[in-house]
């Protein structure tokens, strides 16, 4: 007995210890966020991730504690992705308690942003446009900046270019991989990036008949395509590939491939080194892979492997124009993202894209932490307090920078 | 002697392969008359066993544990864990593929072992402890690797343990370790023990613990195989939060389930192997028929539904249909 | 050690069973060699003088007795230095009886030790070269064989003389005619037709050998068994079905297997004595409150002297006895006016078994009808108004209550 | 002083879990600077209600020595089916009532299972779990979640409130409190949690006992589907996923021995849900990553439940009782 006693007290002990380490080490942090500028006001940003394993979300991540808060007084508390509606709900009021004056979230739970609105906290919702119907719904809240991303204009675009280009190179075997649509898992974004596919691959002259109702596929559903005058042959497979929610997804896979060799792949989603793996499994080799993510390090790897071809996504310092829509409205400045009539905005942001090995590299260079392309010269003009004169239309431009409006302005 | 021998080998191997066989034919007929493959030429037979590998791997760690009455909520997570750990000291050391599936077999062991001494150092019902485990195997997981989980698609030296050949080399191995180790060695021989009278075992002064702890590390290996192929397989793993990892155990259920119809007639390591075939050739089946996800989740729950209902209550049913005085002769022998 | 309850692990072989915890000894590096594991089991049943059971078969095929002479081998197989063996004797066969004694002596003669728990008097007497007699946890005393005397050791296992008789004293078998519970044709659970009727203040006793069927006759009575057919009626007639009817009709029931049947080890004491008794207490037949509660469990408590801490001590703390108080308890305090006992006294020492005879005959007096199934001739002859012989399930014979019953007369209808 | 040990053990033991919440909320004192405002302790309230209901429920489950894992899915379907009926018009009491319906049916179901064809509860709802996830995506139908109107005016909004979650959770703890500590259900729950044959010996039908419990936590279920939909206003086929676990988690934090039985306690579902909120929270403050706040979780949670248990432990390892 005396000796569990023991043990028990060592443990406690233990707990205690790293409690009181974290709390240290939360005081340690305060201070390493020591202001650049004395002048700026200290502020606190929640973030809400849409994942918390994700590279894109990674990227964005890095950049925000890497050179955002270095650069800028400000302070970032990141949330636990929330699961569904209700956590993201406790993850608001987490981030409230947690110091946060204005949330960058990139989710865009209605009852979340109410939350953050009844609790008199910024929400913007970055990194991807709001459906229209989950914006409708909120809209009108007083504290809700409005959505900033790739509108799903852009992201039909993404995957029309992405077709086109294999088009223009010549390739004919293509393989759509219309990842999470065929399942109870649907995304607004992997719809339109393949029906921009899909027209642009009826644009070459293919036929594509669509899944008939009721048939196998739930949700959005994935067709299938005729060559037609196009001189393509083209596949088309959906699903996601962890074995616990989709066991059968490999199976569909190698149904799909089997017998077959592609010049091409073409993703709605990321995930080139995994499908380059199944695809040599199945005795495929020498595909280029296209696939929407973002640029980071391990796209890298794969472009410079050669198994990814194309890629269309976003970048870390994307997530810049929505800091400084959040710092604008802190300072009282709200009206500069926020519509004329009141309403939370709906801002596009342009992917980057890259066709080469070089392409990628350079534009990866081009968005490093030391110097992004979303840097502090940039943004500091888009700061009302340092720039009196930015208006609300230089605010929209500056949300839709491309890479070249950028480029230009390094 | 030997003739009734043969004649009871015979009418087992024939109870044993009744299951199997019948659900193969059932599923293959549907599928021609649907017109569809079972399988797709080619590469369909290697997904079809890489799913089985995976359910016969979590069914093995799963059972082992089970029969020993302890259920195991972190087997999930000591797959993905040792996946990321064992993927970044392969990626290091620069091995290949075997080397990696022996890095992995030793991590999986260690996490394994980590795992049942916390068991044995804070003696609470090893679900709890199962559950703390695989809140913190699952974290591990995510801040070892800033949440990116391991990478090995560009790395071909490591990427082979998945074919066919290396998998079925692996499921033998496995198959006679196993057996041999339940058969022919103490731990088997201890751990049947326990099993099966866990207070005698432990008045007899057999050592429990040590017992235990060696079964914890052979589980942890077992699963870290689970890492291994998921890894082979898919060239990437990523690390799941908030307990997502237990799925794997959920999946292992149905096989198990199968497994214990023949357990009576069948070396228990073999019966799981056919359990693990039978449960994937019914998911592949109603898959190439054309069934939905949610269908066939319904179809499998509601059949693991049966299956339970079955190994209950399936001594009553058979009474109800034999005449009362079997039915006398069942009471006595349960009273 | 060879302990009372069974230590035969059933899942695995006689030979791995005779095995178990040496099995370092078979095999090297981890492995095990079954064929040694058998031919050591093989050796050591031939030396303890069996032949007849084949060790590689698995534990489960053999029966109850032999599983005994198994756990026999087992220790032995150990060579012990101190040979422990508790309440073994109870649960074995005759011949498992004579293995166990001629070892003691083998073991005895060869200089090495034997310590023989068991509540047989006449059994340690025989045996035993030197006695020591514990009650309540306490050493009361050591006796050398020459000082080996039956009313001394009975003396010394109460702690003071047996006050009045030890059973009850009188030889008036009579009982009031009203019939509280008729048995009719009972079938199944190894019964093949048992009729009999229970009266008003009567202690009607069943024996028999283990397997005669009147361990089951005993749960159907309570309604835990189902016959396959026949009745169970209670005094209005109704039929006991099941165990709520059972005890709507005041019966209750003393299981022979108090820790698993009968009560709840992990629990409090007062929670077990209220657990049958629960209607009595619930207002408006649903809600409990703890002062009734408390009360209601003190009386028992109280009445029945058990010795504990609080009524809130757990049950798994108590001595034999003093459970098996907890359970007359239970089942008083639910006013039971017919007690089922199934082994009563099992397992329990001289003092409380004594006790639990004078309320047996209190309750008789107070009108309650007793069931007393015993496996304990002695008991049966000394309680019972009328006794009732079992053999294959039937009723072999009927004895009124009488001062020159004998055991002897009674063992012909048994075997 | 073994024995002395033992003896304030055995009675300091129940404190445990409440000491752990003590020294829980001490820390959060000193994460917020000594500075709880009113709306720490609303955001508490707020965030610890569903799971409260839900885990207060539970404990009847738990006290059989049982567990539903599917807890959390089948309030996912009730939420589901509660967010189609204000759609179709019900209004905000009628939702109420389907909730609840619909969380009661999906427990009637499990009870029948397990009561009738007696087989164990726990591996039950294992496949119950999946049974619930697919109704759930079949009746989500596709779309990434389905919403009620939840504008500021919305009639949902009046019952997005404190106090509508303090009553809720008020008086479900107060029936369950009542039903667990002053009746026979209670006692009768404890008794089949510590041997199901010594019940059934003393006349508790095991069949009726189950059906009842379930009941009693399918109430909990329904409320807690309410409680979840006035605050989430939206059911994705995520939801309820994870919290048949926490709620697992919640009820051991909170002191419940996992065997049911003479220890149980019905306040273990809210001390643990509450733990788990402030540890949640204080994470959160910390700004801890979420990998290491997972691993920080996870050794409280087998350190409050370690030392919880301390007083008893027997001599060979604990197995499953499940099976």
């Amino acid at each position: 007995m005396k000796k569990k006693f023991s043990i028990s007290r060592r443990i406690v002990a233990a707990v205690m210890a790293s409690f009181i380490a974290m709390t240290t080490l939360s005081a340690c942090s305060d201070d390493s966020d020591a202001p650049d500028q004395q002048t700026d006001k200290h502020y606190v940003i929640g973030v809400i991730p849409f994942n918390d394993t994700a590279a894109e979300q990674l990227d964005w991540n890095n950049y925000l504690t890497e050179y955002v808060a270095k650069n800028y007084n400000i302070e970032f508390k990141f949330a636990t992705a929330p699961g569904d509606a209700e956590s993201a709900v406790t993850v608001v009021e987490e981030l409230k308690l947690a110091g946060a004056e204005a949330i960058l979230g990139i989710v865009d739970y209605p009852a979340a942003i109410q939350k953050a609105n009844e609790l008199e906290m910024w929400y913007i919702r970055a990194g991807g446009l709001s459906t229209l119907s989950d914006y409708e719904q909120i809209k009108d809240l007083p504290y809700y900046l409005g959505t900033m991303g790739p509108s799903l204009d852009e992201e039909y675009q993404a995957g029309y270019d992405m077709i086109e280009s294999y088009v223009k190179d010549g390739k004919k075997d293509i393989l759509v991989f219309a990842a999470i649509l065929g399942l109870y898992l649907p995304s607004d974004m992997h719809v339109f990036r393949f029906e921009g596919m899909r027209d642009a691959l009826v644009a070459a002259g293919a036929v594509y008949t669509p899944p008939a109702s009721g048939s196998v596929v739930e949700g959005p559903g994935v067709g299938e395509f005729a060559s037609g005058t196009s001189g393509l042959n083209i596949t088309t497979i959906y699903g996601y590939p962890i074995e616990s929610i989709d066991s059968t997804f490999h199976d569909r896979f190698t149904q799909a491939v089997s017998g077959k060799t592609f010049d091409a792949v073409a993703m709605t989603a990321e995930g080139s080194q995994n499908v380059n793996t199944w695809l040599n499994g199945a005795g495929i080799t020498g595909v280029v892979i296209g696939e929407v993510s973002s640029f980071n390090a391990t796209a890298g790897e794969a472009f410079e492997t050669g198994i990814l071809g194309y890629v269309v996504g976003k970048y870390g310092s994307s997530m810049g124009p929505a800091v400084i829509a959040l710092i604008n409205a802190l300072d009282g400045h709200a009206d500069i993202m926020r519509n004329a009539d009141g309403t939370g905005a709906r801002l596009t942001a342009p992917f980057w894209a890259a066709n080469s090995s070089a392409d990628f590299a350079a534009k990866r260079a081009f968005d490093d932490n030391a110097d992004p392309a979303f840097n502090k010269a940039i943004m500091d003009k888009y700061i009302v307090r340092l720039n009196p004169s930015v208006t609300r239309t230089s605010f929209i431009e500056f949300a839709g920078f491309s890479f070249d409006d950028l480029k230009a302005l390094h | 002697m030997k003739g009734a021998y043969m004649k009871r080998l015979a009418k087992n191997i024939l109870l044993t392969l009744i299951v199997p066989v019948s659900v193969t034919a059932i599923m293959l007929t549907a599928c021609q008359i649907k017109g569809v493959p079972f399988w797709a030429p080619g590469s369909g037979f290697r997904a079809f066993i890489y799913s089985m590998m995976l359910a016969v791997f979590s069914a093995f760690a799963l059972s082992l544990h089970m029969f020993a009455g302890r259920f195991d909520f972190s087997l999930g997570s000591v797959a993905i864990l040792s996946a990321v750990i064992g993927g970044k000291i392969a990626l290091a050391a620069g091995t290949n593929m075997f080397g990696m599936l022996i890095i992995f077999l030793i991590v999986g062991a260690v996490l394994g072992t980590i795992s049942g001494l916390l068991y044995l150092l804070l003696n609470l019902p090893p679900m709890i402890t199962s559950l703390g485990v695989a809140l913190a195997y699952e974290g591990l997981s995510f801040a070892f690797s800033e949440g990116r989980g391991i990478q090995i698609a560009l790395h071909p030296e490591l990427l082979g343990g998945a074919a066919l050949t290396p998998m079925f080399l692996i499921l033998a191995i496995s198959l006679i370790i196993m057996y041999a180790l339940m058969n022919f060695t103490r731990f088997g021989f201890n751990y049947r023990a326990i099993q099966y009278g866990q207070k005698i075992a432990v008045d007899t002064g057999l050592n429990e613990k040590s017992n235990a702890l060696v079964c914890y590390a052979i589980c942890g290996s077992l699963v870290a195989i689970v890492g291994f192929l998921r890894l082979s397989y898919n060239g990437a793993l990523q690390p799941q939060l908030n307990l997502s990892t237990s799925g794997t155990i959920f999946s292992a259920m149905l096989p198990l389930f199968i497994a214990a119809l023949m357990v009576k007639v069948c070396e228990s390591n073999i019966a799981l192997v056919i359990g693990c075939f039978t449960a994937t050739i019914i998911t592949q089946g109603l898959s190439s028929i054309g069934l939905s996800a949610q269908t066939r989740s319904l179809i499998s729950a509601f059949l693991m539904m049966f299956l339970l209902m079955y190994s209950i209550n399936g001594q009553k049913w058979r009474d109800y249909f034999v005449n009362r005085k079997a039915k006398a002769a069942v009471q006595v022998a349960v009273a | 050690m060879i302990v009372q309850e069974s230590g035969v692990i059933t899942g695995i072989s006689i030979a791995e069973n005779i095995a178990l915890g040496e099995i370092n000894q078979f095999g090297k590096y981890g492995f095990l060699r079954k064929k040694q594991v058998v031919d050591k089991a093989r050796e050591v049943l031939a030396t303890i003088g069996v032949t007849d059971i084949d060790p590689s078969l698995p534990a489960a095929s053999i029966d109850l007795q032999d599983r005994k002479i198994i756990e026999i081998a087992k220790v032995w197989a150990k060579s012990p230095e101190l040979f422990i063996v508790d309440e073994t004797t109870t649960a074995v066969s005759q011949r498992g009886r004579s293995i166990l004694y001629d070892l003691m002596k083998q073991q005895s003669a060869a200089g090495k030790s034997v310590i023989f728990i068991s509540h047989d008097i006449d059994e340690v007497m025989e045996v035993c070269d030197r006695l020591t007699v514990l009650r309540d946890g306490n050493i009361v005393k050591s006796l050398p064989r020459s000082e080996f005397s039956l009313d001394i050791i009975k003396q010394l296992m109460i702690g003071r003389e047996l006050q009045g008789d030890y059973y009850r004293s009188d030889y008036d078998g009579s009982y009031p005619d009203e019939v509280v519970l008729s048995v009719k044709d009972l079938h199944g659970f190894g019964l093949t037709g048992v009729t009999f009727d229970l009266h008003k203040g009567e202690i009607l006793g069943i024996g028999g050998m283990s397997h005669c069927g009147m361990h089951p006759l005993g749960k159907m009575l309570f309604g835990i068994l189902q016959p396959q057919n026949g009745s169970v009626k209670a005094t209005d007639g109704s039929q006991i079905k099941d165990v709520a009817t059972a005890m709507k009709r005041a019966l209750g029931y003393v299981s022979k297997d108090r820790d698993s049947e009968a009560l709840i080890p992990l629990a409090p004491i007062r929670d077990n004595i209220v657990s049958a008794g629960i209607d009595l207490i619930a207002k408006g037949g649903l809600f409990v409150f703890p002062t009734t509660e408390k009360a209601f469990s003190k009386k028992q408590v109280d009445d029945f002297q058990i010795k504990c801490s609080s009524d809130l001590q757990f049950i798994n703390q108590l001595s034999g006895g003093n459970k098996q108080k907890v359970v007359f308890g239970k089942w008083i305090g639910a006013q039971s006016k017919v007690m089922i006992l199934d082994c009563p006294t099992r397992g329990i020492d001289i003092g409380v078994k004594q006790a639990m005879y004078q309320l047996m005959y209190k309750l008789k007096q107070e009108g309650v009808a007793i069931i007393m199934i015993s496996e304990e001739l002695a008991e049966l002859i000394g309680m019972s108004d009328r006794l009732l012989i079992m053999k294959n399930g039937k009723i072999s014979k009927e004895f009124a209550r009488s001062a020159d019953l004998s055991e002897s007369q009674i063992i012909d209808y048994m075997v | 002083m073994r024995d002395v040990l033992l003896k304030y053990g055995n009675k300091l033991k129940p404190a445990i879990p409440f000491a752990g919440l003590i020294l829980l909320a001490v820390v959060y004192l000193f994460v917020t600077d000594f500075h709880p405002t009113p709306f720490h302790l609303t955001t508490i309230i707020n965030q610890v209600a569903v799971m409260a209901v839900l885990s207060t429920g539970a404990v009847f489950i738990f006290a059989l020595g049982s567990f539903d894992i599917s807890l959390g899915v089948a309030m996912g379907v009730s939420v589901c089916v509660g967010i189609l009926a204000y759609n179709a018009g019900a209004g905000v009491v009628g939702m109420l009532f389907v909730c609840l319906a619909v969380g009661i049916g999906v427990s009637l179901v499990n009870s029948v299972l397990s009561s009738v064809f007696r087989l164990p509860v726990f591996i039950m709802t294992m496949a119950m779990l999946t049974v619930l996830t697919a109704v759930l995506q079949i009746l989500i139908g596709g779309k990434s979640s389905l919403l009620v109107p939840s504008g500021i005016q919305a009639p949902i909004k009046a019952f997005d409130n404190l106090w509508v979650r303090l009553l809720f959770v008020g008086v479900y703890f107060a029936i369950c409190l009542v039903l667990f500590n002053y009746t026979k259900i209670g006692r009768r729950n404890k008794l089949v949690g510590g041997s199901p044959i010594v019940a059934a010996q003393t006349g508790v039908s095991i069949a009726k006992q189950t059906i009842i419990t379930f009941l009693i936590s399918g109430t909990g279920v329904g409320l807690a589907a309410f409680l979840m939909l006035t605050r989430a206003q939206a059911v994705s086929v995520d939801t309820g996923a994870s919290t048949g676990m926490d709620v697992m988690m919640a009820i051991v934090f909170g002191g419940m021995p996992l065997s049911g039985g003479a220890h149980s306690k019905i306040a273990a579902g809210i001390v643990g849900s509450l733990s788990i909120v402030l540890v949640s929270q204080i994470l959160t403050m910390l700004g801890v990553s979420p990998g290491l706040s997972q691993v920080y979780k996870a050794v409280l949670f087998l350190a409050v439940v370690f030392v919880a248990s301390l007083s008893y432990r027997e001599k060979m390892l604990s197995r499953a009782i499940m099976f």
